[in-house]
């Protein structure tokens, strides 16, 4: 099967909330080392009202499915991550085309880190979810152009992301609470981007 | 960690609630704090937020010279458009809304996207960007906003009373902003109610130099040392950055854990400093306003005051952290 | 132990050098707090004073409408008859002079000391001792004065601006007392600038219930439960000794290191524990009043309102640590 | 020889003041048990300005040293440490006769202990400074009766004041703060009580 249907993008949130609900702590206490100690509440939060929603109203199309999780994240998050992700997956939701396909995915995809990137100011290297998704992005984009599958796509995706959010470590944040912390940022891994790498390695394991 | 609340889930809740009981002056509904009486037609309605733990400020705030509503998000998470839509509706008295809006990432993004999303009503934005600990460059996210938010609410609020138009009020609550610079140490970390541990760990030897009201750790580690020296070390930041001359709005502010008696002995070595660069202690605040949870330390803020803003600051103002003149 | 202090031995005096650096409304002589104006002629003088370390409590509370003169002690120490004979002459308007004394022992001694030693001023005194953990008997030194200072000081001090006799103001003030009910509970020691490190020792798990507020130990330990559970215990205690009924003035009290945030959560248990006994919240004080250095955790004081208490508990006031009306 | 001149006097003071000095955090944590922590700062500070006053209008007689005492910890220690002391001093300087004979100090020491006992409402057994204080005066008595020379006599006062001071321990307070602990004042000795045992000690030491 080719195409992504409405259960893969609700499975998808599902496991996101699952590891982001199993990281929580960890998530914390990376925001505690550069931030502010609150990432892995906030997400938690976010993703739990994201599957309460779902719940409530299931959604018909892949589209609704992004365009409600955008929405609960940016109205019941808040903080920085909140209108981020929500951004993310409402302007992903505005660009999917039914029926799903993995280059669908893909640009979709892609216009929801570009619009991340816009809302943020924030561009690859400042030390934030960007360098995680930004690179998955591009993942997903060379499989598309190699013809792989979906499974595979979505893997290369999380992998792309989780080294992404490893290589934050060294970077001087440039965005963010972080960067109030000028040097003392280098050393840490970014919490935005360790909850990024999350979200791909939720996607790779719902692949169809 | 020992705190004083049911569950960290509910804390901001319960103390909205709290805050509810204890001053009919509020009215809380959906997580905004409005001042009971509602909007005044003709009068600029003032709304501002943040993350919850800076208590009194904003929720303390609201009330007669200061603000109409204030949005508290979770600890230290700001606030959700929402929110913030709901407050700029509400206080709107047909002579458009104000946002004050602390130069963080999150409160940014959530105020624009709910002045975005607000329809019928005139929006301007102050971005209060005070604090000198940050550099305020292309690599940084900006200047942090705090103890100036304090300023920048009271003397807008203020205005905002008198009938200044929107315009008005905004220019001016940016001049406040302009004026004033901040700068914090923090002697022990804050725990946040979720986290249940310091976000960080500060030896018995040292303290952070520049730190924010969010728990951030600050610029650098430092030893500890007297009083003296301190509030020397915040006033040197703050004279290096806006050289102090003249009438001077000065507050020193407890981050939360500080006992007054303490603030009252750095206030003494900030006036003498003020003294010796031939400046003036006009006005002052001592106090715990802008706090950071349980953290113990203090911030200097100084605002540069001229005729205008000394009025504005005398002026009238009856909130539960704010109250003279009535 | 961190402290924003120079040095141990000077914190008294450096704090009140900050106190007169930040309130033009005082004057400071001898270790004495005034008021900058003087005394009133005809206006019968309030003087009041204790251990430092309580802040606000009492020089907080120097300004119109309350105490005329606070005579500071060390930490925890009650002040010498010099500075209350110095205190008492001073503020005598002709019309006499009402001596606030908390009940501890030495407060008590050097009160009486300088009433007895002070000559050509008529001088009465209200002896304050709400604490309903300490029990009023013979085996004991009686209750403790703590919260209820802060009402009786409000209340004389109104009375007094109105220009009553010194035997009414005395009269109404013991009234205060005699209706007014405390219990305080900590979650941590505060620590002495001179001691160095925590009074006792509080492991992560329990609190202290009964405290005072001098950094002795309460009448017993218990484990830290919900701030529900904790209000509770302390509005039992203070139930059980006064029952609660009609209009109350509750005051939710911090230790001096316990956050705004945390003192509103409390406040909400507290009122909804009152509204279950059938009394009436009618007017209400949260925040950090009466301090005991950076102890961590919260007192409750409560008073039955009567409308004449009520009206001098409206009336203005004008000091640093209390202020409405004016 | 038999009396006591005005150095001697002013030797216990130093003495004391000495003594108090070197156990001066001793006091202070004894008074942390069961009271607020600040009994040898108190006696530690007042002491200092006794002898301060001594050496900047120095005594002409026993009864000033006394006097000048009593006043300066009046003066300058505050809480209910400096009241009941001073009283003791000030008291017992009221009381004495020249030349100051060993029946004579007794007889004016006993004045002391009793203007302390009335000012402070206490007695024996209170777990208070008393109980170091009475069994001292006692001693004094039971000496000039018994006819034992001075050094033997302080000696004595000293004894009975340190075991007096002991004995606090087992007692429930019943006066100071110590009795807003209740049962749980047991077990702990009185820091006035034990402050009154260096009194005493430091009167053993400068006996004629
Ligand atoms: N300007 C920005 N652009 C992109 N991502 C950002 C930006 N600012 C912050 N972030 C991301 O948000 C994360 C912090 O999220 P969170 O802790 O939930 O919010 P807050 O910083 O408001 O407490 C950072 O780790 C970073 O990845
Ligand atoms: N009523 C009293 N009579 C006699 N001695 C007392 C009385 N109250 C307190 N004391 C003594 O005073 C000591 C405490 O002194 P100090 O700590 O200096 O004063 P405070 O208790 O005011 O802090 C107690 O240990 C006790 O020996
Ligand atoms: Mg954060
Ligand atoms: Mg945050
Ligand atoms: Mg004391
Ligand atoms: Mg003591």
């Amino acid at each position: 099967m080719d195409t992504l249907d409405t259960a893969c993008f609700v499975a998808w949130f599902e496991e996101a909330a699952r590891l982001v609900r199993r990281d929580r702590d960890r998530l914390t206490e990376l925001d505690a080392a550069i931030g502010d100690a609150d990432h892995g509440t906030n997400l938690d939060r976010g993703l739990t009202e994201v599957i309460k929603a779902l719940a409530e109203s299931p959604p018909d199309t892949p589209v609704q499915v992004l365009t409600s999780a955008g929405a609960t994240l940016i109205r019941r998050v808040g903080g920085a991550s909140g209108p981020l992700y929500g951004s993310v997956f409402r302007q992903m939701g505005k660009a999917l085309r039914a029926p799903v396909t993995l280059a669908g995915f893909s640009a979709a995809f892609e216009e929801g880190v570009v619009a991340l990137e816009r809302l943020g100011k924030a561009a690859l290297g400042d030390k934030t979810m960007v360098d995680a998704l930004a690179p998955a992005s591009r993942a997903l984009a060379l499989a598309v152009r190699d013809g792989v599958g979906v499974r595979e796509a979505f893997e290369q995706a999380a992998r792309a992301a989780a080294e992404g959010a490893q290589a934050t470590i060294p970077l001087q944040a440039r965005k963010g609470r972080a960067s109030y912390l000028g040097e003392r940022s280098i050393g840490h891994e970014d919490p935005g981007a360790a909850s990024a790498a999350l979200f791909m390695a939720a996607l790779a394991t719902v692949a169809v | 960690m020992k705190k004083l609340i049911n569950t960290a889930d509910s804390v901001v809740e319960d103390a909205l609630n709290g805050m509810a009981a204890a001053h009919p002056s509020l009215r809380i509904r959906d997580q905004v704090v409005y001042r009971a009486e509602g909007p005044r037609p003709g009068k600029v309605g003032l709304v501002s937020g943040g993350g919850s733990g800076h208590e009194p400020l904003h929720a303390g705030f609201v009330g007669y010279g200061m603000l109409d509503a204030a949005c508290p998000g979770e600890i230290f998470t700001s606030p959700v458009p929402d929110q913030i839509i709901d407050a700029t509706k509400a206080v709107d008295g047909g002579a458009g809304v104000l946002h004050i809006v602390k130069n963080y990432t999150g409160d940014v993004l959530n105020f624009e996207m709910a002045a975005e999303l607000v329809e019928d009503v005139e929006v301007a934005s102050v971005l209060v960007d005070d604090d000198v600990a940050v550099q305020d460059s292309l690599y940084t996210a900006g200047r942090r906003g705090t103890g100036a938010t304090l300023f920048v609410e009271k003397i807008a609020g203020a205005l905002a009373e008198e009938g200044a138009p929107l315009g008005e009020v905004a220019r001016v609550a940016g001049e406040v902003d302009e004026r004033s610079r901040s700068f914090g140490i923090a002697l022990t970390s804050c725990t946040t109610p979720h986290a249940g541990k310091p976000t960080f760990d500060l030896p018995e030897t040292d303290v952070e130099l520049g730190i924010g009201i969010h728990g951030e750790p600050g610029r650098r580690r430092a030893p500890m040392v007297s009083a003296r020296e301190l509030a020397g070390i915040a006033m040197e930041a703050i004279h290096g950055d806006m050289p102090l001359h003249g009438d001077l709005l000065v507050m020193v502010n407890g981050m939360g854990g500080t006992p007054l008696m303490e603030l009252y002995v750095v206030f003494a070595e900030v006036a003498a400093f003020v003294k010796g660069k031939g400046a003036r202690v006009s006005r002052s605040l001592v106090g715990n306003y802008v706090t950071s949870l349980d953290m113990q330390g203090f911030s200097v803020t100084i605002c540069l005051l001229d005729d205008a803003l000394t009025r504005l600051w005398d002026a009238p103002v009856e909130t539960p952290g704010l109250r003279w003149g009535r």
